[in-house]
């Protein structure tokens, strides 16, 4: 049952891409793009991911919407429409080499779900049995994410620090804010 | 939309409930979904609703960029910095099992909330700084 | 018929990661407006997100908190740590991205990348 | 705390933390010197740490104290730490130069944002080149490629943004392939640092993801080092940049993903495999060539010398590639030399750039008459500094060619050598134009032009004097690259 519900899930999120890159409207693209996120995040909580699930929901239909509606009020709502076949043709070709690589990879792949695949069968396990004794945190996305892993996590701060920074260098009028 | 009286009053009971839930996220991010990523997007939201609704004016006064500068480096002072502390502690860098000398598992409990905090500040702040920066342009 | 159903099902996650990855990209390199550019980037970073979560499924498996029972399987926690950083780090892109198109039509008057080229050909 | 034991993290964390508090120096006047320090102790660490590492060999430092593969890592071999000194000495050289050297529009108080985004696309280079585990690579490639983003469209010219954007989607793009090949490797073997995942690759070379994998990640890898036919977004980012940004870049940012390249080639996947049954040489190789001559040709024909210098470097990075597919040893010392001579050299044209717009206001190639006589220290750099493109003997160019040739010979290719050889003819075409302009033309007679303030011209002579020491002393820089050789090809 899980398994249809996801497949469908899958269809629905890739029909409303398709329909997010044939639009030409950008506000209906963009709060398109916050629904596509929402379903996004049930087939996260459908694949056991829930904190993933939730900051998908709260950046792709929250911060991501908002700041995307932020800069089209700032611009024109509409996209124009052009033919570019030369362009057109570039991108099947290199959008095929893409899907043929990953379609290849796939074929000897371990299966979906398989509890045996090499990722839960190295490091992973570690986490899940060794964590609630050395970290002391149920939650063990927690555990790696600010103790195991938790360089990556510093590295990912200062992503959105320099993000900040490099947002408020571009655009932000000094005269206005007190010296 | 700072003539609709209905919302106004409702985004007014509304804002401090948005920051409540996000410091639950924040706080409960070691027992269930959640922690300071998620946190700090929600506490953004909450100020972006009243920016949207009171005027981005009485936004930037409560917030003016100088108290934002503070968060967005400050939280990411906190993380760098519990990872200093466990170096004099006497440990490897971010290691947090020496920040309690007794009990390492209490020493990991510190640090993950600590570097928690640090990030939910920094998200928190860039996110409503951003906000802020592209919603003045458009007031002007 | 069974058979080929266990492969599709094996696999419809990847093919729908990659799915997202081709239109992405097509979105990306055949659209000229700057916003459907960034949209397009977006689609193609989730379809990387989709990827990873895909692969951290265990069957049977619950969300990685621990409950009490002892038997229970976990999906694995490791995937979902990096997708984490990653969605972080499309939010930053993102951001940045809509910066420079304000910067970009406030200097040129245009968010269509054939005028921005057009307006700087001597 | 034992200093000594903690330098790996250091590298990072010094310019890490010396972001934010630069971010908030809210007197102008001190944000300066405050970066000039930080980027100073940086420099001093990778010295240390080289140091450290010629001495005892490989240094390996766990973050949060847990072990590997379950931890963060971060592994100095003789490869890494010369690329973190050549990183980390170039902020050092162009730092102090800032104030001068970022165009009249950016104001005291932007200023600071600006030193704070150099810090962390210093620190971002720097984490991609020590970091031991595969997905932090990533994280720290996001940081540097952001930052660079918003330098690169600080620039005072419109087109500055609009170039930033397409760096940004093209450098998007090309990270998230990097991720894709990370995330297979990380399917097939289940662990992330590159250690284990080199170990537990072999026996799963023949499997499609590892093939996969590795063409995801060389894919990726050649954006990021500007590798022709993807080195689109590298021209206009490097012409409209302010100055101070395109010597930091130019000198360091496609070193970076050369880098990625080498290090997942020859740590992750194995180089026997990848140069053997991959057969990746028949790509590197003639991509490689066709770069060293499409950016030569183009360089020739351009009007802005920055531009003529990006292009040039897409040729240098052509050199670098082939370099790297020859797969045998005298080809990778010249690929690890010539990231670090091609460093300085760029850096110290770019320089030159920066002194000729700051007198001139731009870097046309008519602004060059004359220039010669008026500002002869310059234009004597520039001189120096070009030579070494070309690869005259005496010259660090010459060093990274010779043994370019001698990998080539080595592996049979004879034409690969001969073809080195004619694309270097082209180079003296480009630089020779600017020298004739510069010293037979005559010069304008509109207002005296003075040569370039100390500030500026000190670290412009310092880069220069480098090209020509390491020309003469080669066995420093060829020593450590051959002993980084040792280590990557494994044989300690």
């Amino acid at each position: 049952m899980e398994q249809i519900i996801d497949i469908l899930l899958l269809l629905l999120v890739v029909a409303m891409a398709i329909a997010m890159a044939r639009l030409t409207n950008l506000i209906a693209i963009a709060i398109l793009g916050g629904v596509y996120s929402l379903v996004l995040a049930s087939i996260y909580v459908l694949l056991d991911a829930v904190d993933v699930a939730f900051t998908e929901a709260a950046v792709g239909a929250g911060i991501t919407l908002t700041l995307m509606l932020a800069a089209i009020s700032l611009s024109a709502r509409r996209e124009r429409l052009r033919r570019r076949p030369v362009r057109n043709a570039i991108a099947v070709a290199a959008c095929s080499v893409v899907a043929a690589g990953m379609i290849y990879a796939s074929l000897e792949m371990p299966h979906f779900g398989d509890p045996d695949a090499p990722i839960h069968t190295h490091v992973a396990p570690r986490y899940i049995e060794a964590s609630p004794e050395e970290i002391g945190v149920p939650n063990m996305v927690t555990s790696i994410l600010a103790s195991y892993r938790g360089y990556d996590t510093l590295g990912e701060t200062t992503v959105i620090f320099t993000a900040g920074i490099a947002v408020l260098a571009l655009l932000w009028r000094w005269r206005r804010d007190g010296r | 939309m700072n003539e609709h009286l209905i919302v106004r009053v409702v985004t007014k009971m509304l804002v401090p409930f948005v920051l409540l839930f996000a410091i639950y996220v924040q706080m409960h991010g070691d027992f269930g979904p959640g922690g300071g990523f998620q946190a700090g997007v929600i506490f953004a939201t909450g100020f972006i609703v009243y920016g949207l609704v009171f005027g981005i004016e009485r936004l930037i006064k409560a917030l003016p960029l100088r108290i934002l500068l503070f968060g967005i480096s400050g939280g990411l002072l906190l993380y760098a910095g519990v990872g200093i502390a466990s170096l004099f502690a006497g440990g490897t860098y971010l290691d947090y099992g020496v920040l309690d000398s007794h009990d390492p598992v209490h020493g990991q409990h510190l640090g993950i909330l600590l570097v928690e905090l640090g990030v939910g500040i920094t998200v928190a702040s860039v996110m409503t700084a951003i906000f802020i920066t592209f919603a003045e342009r458009w007031h002007r | 018929m069974t058979e080929a159903l266990v492969f599709f099902m094996a696999h419809a996650n990847t093919w729908a990661a990659t799915a997202l990855l081709c239109v992405g990209l097509w979105v990306i390199m055949v659209r000229g407006n700057l916003f459907k550019k960034v949209i397009g980037l977006n689609i193609f970073q989730t379809g990387v997100f989709l990827f990873y979560i895909s692969m951290g499924y265990v069957r049977g498996g619950t969300a990685p908190i621990v409950v009490d029972d002892p038997d229970a399987v976990y999906s694995n926690p490791l995937p979902h740590v990096l997708i984490l950083t990653a969605i972080v780090v499309s939010v930053a892109t993102t951001s940045l991205a809509l910066a420079l198109i304000v910067r970009i039509r406030e200097s040129y008057g245009t968010t269509e990348e054939d005028d921005v080229i057009a307006a700087d050909e001597p | 705390m034992n200093l000594l034991a903690h330098l790996p993290a250091l590298q990072i964390v010094v310019p890490l933390v010396g972001a934010p508090i630069c971010a908030l120096l809210f007197n102008p006047r001190l944000a300066q010197p405050f970066a000039v320090l930080v980027s100073l102790v940086t420099f001093a660490i990778s010295i240390a740490l080289l140091n450290q590492v010629l001495a005892e060999g490989e240094v390996v430092y766990r973050m949060g104290g847990w072990e590997p593969p379950w931890g963060i890592v971060y592994v100095v071999d003789p490869l890494n730490a010369l690329l973190l000194c050549l990183v980390s000495g170039m902020a050092a050289i162009v730092m102090p130069a800032v104030r001068l050297g970022i165009g009249s529009e950016t104001t005291e108080r932007s200023r600071r944002l600006f030193l704070t985004l150099a810090l962390l696309a210093l620190t971002g280079m720097l984490g991609i080149v020590i970091t031991g585990d595969a997905f932090n690579l990533y994280v720290f490639l996001e940081i540097s490629s952001l930052s660079s983003y918003a330098l690169i469209a600080t620039g005072t010219d419109r087109r500055a943004a609009a170039a930033a954007f397409n760096y940004l989607v093209q450098g998007t793009v090309g990270a998230t392939f990097i991720l894709i090949g990370i995330g297979l490797l990380y399917m097939m073997t289940g662990t992330l640092n590159m250690a284990d995942l080199g170990e537990r690759v072999v026996d799963l070379r023949h499997t499609a993801p590892i093939q996969a994998a590795l063409a995801f990640i060389l894919v990726g890898a050649a954006v990021k080092a500007a590798l022709f036919p993807a080195h689109a977004w590298m021209p206009n980012a490097y012409t409209y940049a302010p100055s101070m940004v395109s010597a930091f870049f130019g000198a360091t940012a496609t070193k970076v993903g050369a880098y990625i390249m080498i290090r997942f080639i020859f740590t992750v996947f194995g180089a026997e495999w990848v140069f053997g049954d991959m057969m990746v040489g028949w790509v590197l190789v003639p991509l490689g060539i066709a770069a060293a001559f499409a950016g030569s040709l183009v360089a020739i024909w351009q009007t802005d010398l920055k531009r003529m210098l990006a292009y040039s470097s897409v040729a240098q990075v052509g050199y670098i590639s082939a370099a790297i597919g020859l797969g045998n040893k005298d080809g990778l010392i010249a690929a690890i030399v010539h990231v670090f001579n091609h460093g300085l050299m760029k850096g110290a044209l770019f320089m030159v750039m920066a002194c000729v717009i700051l007198r001139m206001g731009r870097a046309d190639i008519s602004s060059f008459r004359g220039l010669g006589r008026r500002m002869p220290v310059t234009m004597g750099c520039f001189v120096v500094a070009g030579l070494s493109m070309i690869g005259v003997p005496l010259t660090v160019g010459f060093v990274s060619k010779w043994y370019l040739i001698l990998g080539a010979v080595e592996a049979g290719m004879w034409p690969v050598a001969v073809l080195v050889v004619m694309s270097s003819l082209l180079a003296v075409v480009y630089i020779w134009r600017v020298v004739e302009v510069a010293y037979f033309a005559p010069p304008p007679d509109t207002a005296r032009v003075r040569e370039a303030p100390a500030l500026l011209l000190v670290p412009t002579l310092l880069l220069t004097v480098l090209c020509v020491a390491f020309g003469v002393a080669t066995d420093t820089t060829v020593g450590v690259a051959s002993y980084a050789v040792s280590f990557l090809m494994g044989e300690p």
